[in-house]
């Protein structure tokens, strides 16, 4: 499946880029977060992320489709 | 009519409290997040701010309706910097008005605090000596 | 420096809140009290504050010296105004700026709780039909 | 003695004047507003007014003397 990856704060230091489209096997979002993370060196877990897909929160086991929008968002700390 | 909003530029305080008046309205309480020359023992230098706009604007818009809804307001409205910032620059705007101030005090505080949480934007800070880092919605570095 | 100021103007928010701001201070809160179109039912048309001014400036003086000494502030000012108010008028306004919110926010409160118990002014309001009537502290008319 | 009454918002109103010059055998607060309370037709009670002597709160058994400068305040609104 396709997925257009946004990266924000350290994922987009980690990355070198604020997006990036991917071709991946994995519909679920931990799966396809492990494989982006060994592509890319990023030192966050999963555990510490927000999961957003097209423009929305959600859950985890939410299951991805193709042609979703997914971003990874770190910690927040507007304000 | 969107009450919460992202900014590349400077907030004008003064004309956003304006729109919250209203005959009816007694009491208006604001919040302004400056930023700060120091943080966590480090001397802070400039710093940036980073949003996921659309689903911002969305969580935003979500935690100013909860307020209205939690509270007797009258209106309100918040708006949060994106882009490069020096010290002393107005970083995030909150402004409540309502008929008294029980309600205005609870909800400005309620919206800054849920801002903080859970609108995604990040900020990175520069630091003097030329190291910059991300950080968590406690203002600690981030790893 | 006096920061508790009693005015027979309009006061300028703008500039007092402006006043407050210092490298150090990442958070600041602002209370405006509005004249309201009514209190306890009855239709308000416009209203007068009187003050005994040397003593109202001491109280309010003390007031801010006293949250200045429970609170981690920056800087606090308050201005109050006196005279013929209008629907919409500022009459109060108070301001705090603090390294961190949750100071600012708590001695915006007590700053604005004390000033309305304390410091010696009287509110008059006039209503629709051609009355008027001097409050108590929690707006229940004097008799 | 001789001393100056201010007077505010509802005892304005009832001395129908801001101040006046009083001399009275009073040197106890309690008593002097008593007597002015007669002489105007106050409605107010006593234990429901602060005591201002010479531009300070005082307690009902400051005692007063000669030319002091003395309010007697009624419940406050401002803010």
């Amino acid at each position: 499946m396709r997925y257009n990856i946004l990266y924000f704060a350290s994922l987009r230091d980690g990355a070198g880029r604020d997006s990036e489209e991917v071709e991946s096997v994995h519909a679920d979002a931990s799966q396809l977060y492990d494989e982006l993370r060994q592509r890319h060196g990023f030192t966050a877990r999963q555990q510490t992320l927000r999961l957003a897909v097209n423009g929305a929160f959600a859950s985890w086991d939410h299951e991805l489709a193709d042609g979703d929008e997914v971003a990874f968002l770190p910690p927040v700390s507007g304000g | 009519m969107s009450r919460f909003r992202l900014s590349d530029q400077p907030i004008d305080a003064a004309t956003l409290a304006r729109a919250l008046a209203d005959a009816s309205a007694g009491a208006c309480v604001t919040f302004e997040g400056w930023v700060r020359n120091e943080n966590a023992g480090r001397l802070v230098q400039r710093l940036d701010y980073q949003a996921y706009v659309p689903l911002a604007q969305t969580e935003g818009e979500r935690i100013l309706a909860e307020a209205r809804q939690r509270f007797a307001l009258v209106d309100t409205a918040c708006v949060h910097r994106i882009g490069a910032l020096a010290i002393g620059d107005l970083a995030v705007w909150v402004g409540v008005s309502a008929a008294h101030r029980d309600a205005a005090f609870a909800a400005c505080r309620y919206i800054i605090d849920e801002v903080k949480q859970r609108v995604p934007i990040w900020k990175n800070e520069h630091y003097a000596g030329g190291e910059s880092g991300w950080l968590h919605p406690d203002n600690t570095p981030v790893k």
